[in-house]
């Protein structure tokens, strides 16, 4: 059992010159057409090499007012409102300035155990399947769980 | 969410309790673009670099990186040809306002905090974070601006406003100026931002140094004009305005600055930054500068 | 906005007796029942008292073999059958024995940007919504992710 | 995964090359319960200690675990009431060989490692961790078993045996005793499981510690029989098997010791522990003992 048997091949990219607004829009595009949350997606250039990786966290740090500790005693305002001057403010911000660089890739010839230890070692919930510098696919632990465990679902 | 009581003023408060504990480091072989995506994404204006055996050998500002822009390196420069070292160093247990008093006194606007045991570092003390905090003890207060708004009859403090704290000179360019002449101005004045006037002398926008390194990222020239790059329309406030309610207004917008009017809006007299209302040091009324001076002596 | 306004009220629970084995089944249960991936559930005993939590992390962890640092050199054997002798081994042990026990929880008018906060701080994709000790709902940070920026996607 | 080429022996190995990083620890106002949801979750025989200002200052084992169990303890007791204290250390650059010589000479099974530079804990050495390494590097071998195993003419080296390694006295109990009796045997053996025999002397189960203790913590009686908490079939191999299979039996499936048979698979003739394995010290075969002869001297 390895990489390519568990993949998704049905997958959804960012580019590094999406703004902000625009990757949001598409982490909704991409949980609605693969039917499932999407917690985070990968980032490739036009050649589909993959350069970046941007997940929700990414997002809500960057959104997040700094000096959010103070926001617990504040009762009197609703703090959601407050967010569409942020976002005038970051308009500018691209996909690119957020997103993760360092990330752990595998092969489509990786084995299942392996991809199981990395994403126990790291604390990654996907992981990117490349074949030279192309991305040609994604897996997640929910698959590498239940491909593990199936022996308890029988 | 627990609502801080013990105290009303800074006096007796460690590094510990007003230190961020969130301390964004890279190595000294990252790039400048590297560096740039940390300070956006954390909101950070400096990230602390180390080397090969973690230690920590220097730090490195947005002022840095504007100056590397301006010198034209190319963004995949490594941080150690632009870093300033060695940091300097506090502990958790150090009182907050000697802490305070080294930053003036050196002239820096951080501290970082090395864990008293293991000499990692622990955390990182900075003017805006310290702001918070005073914030907190303000609206935690029993003679405080919230407090006193609900019950005005007894609102017999008289309470401290913009003007009183705000730094009253402002430097502008001009909105057809290019890039390289504004990172001049903000290095001859040592703000954050500098405002943009039009040549009719009315402010139209900001050039923070936060919106350069973004432009320097994004592969912008420092021959390229201003106007592009400036944030639109100016963040301001009155200059009668009570101080307080200018810090809510920050830290709720998430701006490190204010541009401050006079009673006609363009009319720009003064800018007051998150780091003037730390720097000035207590609480935002009179009542916490009193109970300081009883508490304290 | 608050903790209830965005709460899940429709969760799955397992309990502190489970085996590991039925914690596999009633994550499949949850996901299909609740049509979307399930990465964590809460553990509730009897009287629906949160007695801590358990993720597919927390199965994995313990279902991996201890010295899978060497798997990956290991090409001629398929461990995924190997997984049987495991189950076989472990079916003493119970939810309680591998469930995270410090949970952290928030209460019903725990404010939106305090939620944001403290999952971005913890790094936590869902907290616990109880009132006294009962367990009323749960927060996913997909919903507060899309909350905070629904601005982003009109 | 990349294969380790650059060695076929132990000698120069340092400690940081075969220490687990993964440490698992506990405030020592934790409980035993907690405890026990540790070791059973992160497979580990032992926790760290720490005490308020998360200084390691004990160990606590599966053996101290028993022995509360054995004692009456409740399982809420504080891991302080229990703990051995203080843990021996070692560090990264230390060399590998020596480390093993120091927890042979103290009787120890473990070692913590400090960090050479922050004096924080970075990892643990024990010695079914230095299994997995001989493996590899036997697995990396020129003349290695799964070598020679291919190539069968060349196959010149005479290699080890399970008897050759294992402990050759086997402690057992009856499977009509009470936990409180298999608990004396396994301490007075230093064993970490011991064999359960039927009346006709034919080897029934295993009870291993973390049997013991899993039960302790689902609430079980010193008092209560031995039967529902031994695992059985006793998992065995052949006195004349390689060591190496062997090895990648317990690696594989996960298992701290195989009883050994005789050609009669009923008669119980020795044990083999990843311990016995990792104080054995060298690759499994002659080729790996003669070349760390040559390039040891």
């Amino acid at each position: 059992m390895i990489a390519q048997d568990i993949m998704q091949t049905n997958f959804h990219t960012l580019r590094p010159g999406n703004t902000i607004a625009e990757a949001v829009k598409l982490f909704q595009v991409a949980s609605e057409s693969e039917e499932k949350k999407i917690f985070g997606l990968m980032v490739a250039d036009e050649e589909d090499h993959l350069v970046g990786m941007l997940s929700m966290y990414d997002i809500l740090i960057f959104i997040q007012p700094k000096h959010t500790h103070i926001w617990g005693e504040i009762e009197d305002i609703d703090p959601t409102g407050l967010f569409d001057e942020s976002l005038e403010r970051v308009k500018s911000i691209l996909v690119s300035d957020i997103m993760t660089t360092e990330v752990i890739t595998i092969q489509p010839d990786t084995h299942l155990m392996v991809i199981a230890d990395i994403m126990i070692k790291k604390h990654i919930r996907r992981l990117p399947v490349t074949e030279g510098k192309e991305v040609v696919g994604i897996v997640y632990v929910s698959d590498v769980f239940y491909q593990l465990l199936n022996k308890f679902l029988v | 969410m627990p609502v801080v009581e013990r105290r009303s003023v800074l006096s007796g408060i460690s590094v510990e309790e007003a230190m961020r504990k969130q301390v964004v480091q890279l190595p000294k072989s990252a790039s400048i673009d590297n560096c740039i995506n940390r300070m956006i994404k954390y909101k950070v204006n400096a990230v602390l670099i180390s080397d090969e055996e973690q230690h920590p050998v220097g730090v490195v500002s947005k002022t840095d990186i504007m100056g590397a822009f301006y010198a034209g390196f190319p963004t995949e420069t490594a941080l150690e040809n632009i870093m300033v070292g060695p940091p300097l160093f506090c502990y958790p247990d150090d009182e907050l306002e000697t802490s305070l008093d080294t930053m003036r006194q050196s002239g820096i606007h951080r501290l970082y905090v090395l864990g008293a045991e293991s000499n990692a570092v622990a955390g990182v003390l900075a003017y805006p974070d310290i702001v918070g905090l005073l914030y907190r003890y303000c609206r935690a207060c029993d003679r405080g601006l919230l407090k006193t708004r609900r019950k005005k009859d007894e609102d017999k403090f008289e309470r401290y406003k913009v003007k009183d704290v705000m730094t009253a000179s402002v430097s502008y360019r001009r909105d057809n100026e290019n890039l390289a002449q504004v990172i001049e101005g903000l290095s001859a004045h040592h703000f954050g931002a500098v405002l943009i006037k039009n040549s009719h002398g009315d402010p139209v926008g900001v050039v923070s140094k936060t919106d350069l390194i973004v432009a320097y990222k994004h592969g912008v020239s420092v021959d390229e004009g201003v106007e592009p790059v400036m944030k639109a329309p100016v963040q301001s406030c009155e200059a009668e305005a009570y101080l307080a309610t200018a810090l809510q207004q920050m830290l709720l917008k998430d701006v490190q600055r204010l541009f401050v009017h006079s009673s006609e809006p363009r009319q720009i007299v003064g800018v007051l930054s998150l780091s003037d209302a730390a720097r000035f040091r207590s609480g935002s009324c009179r009542a916490c500068v009193s109970s300081r001076l009883v508490v304290g002596s």
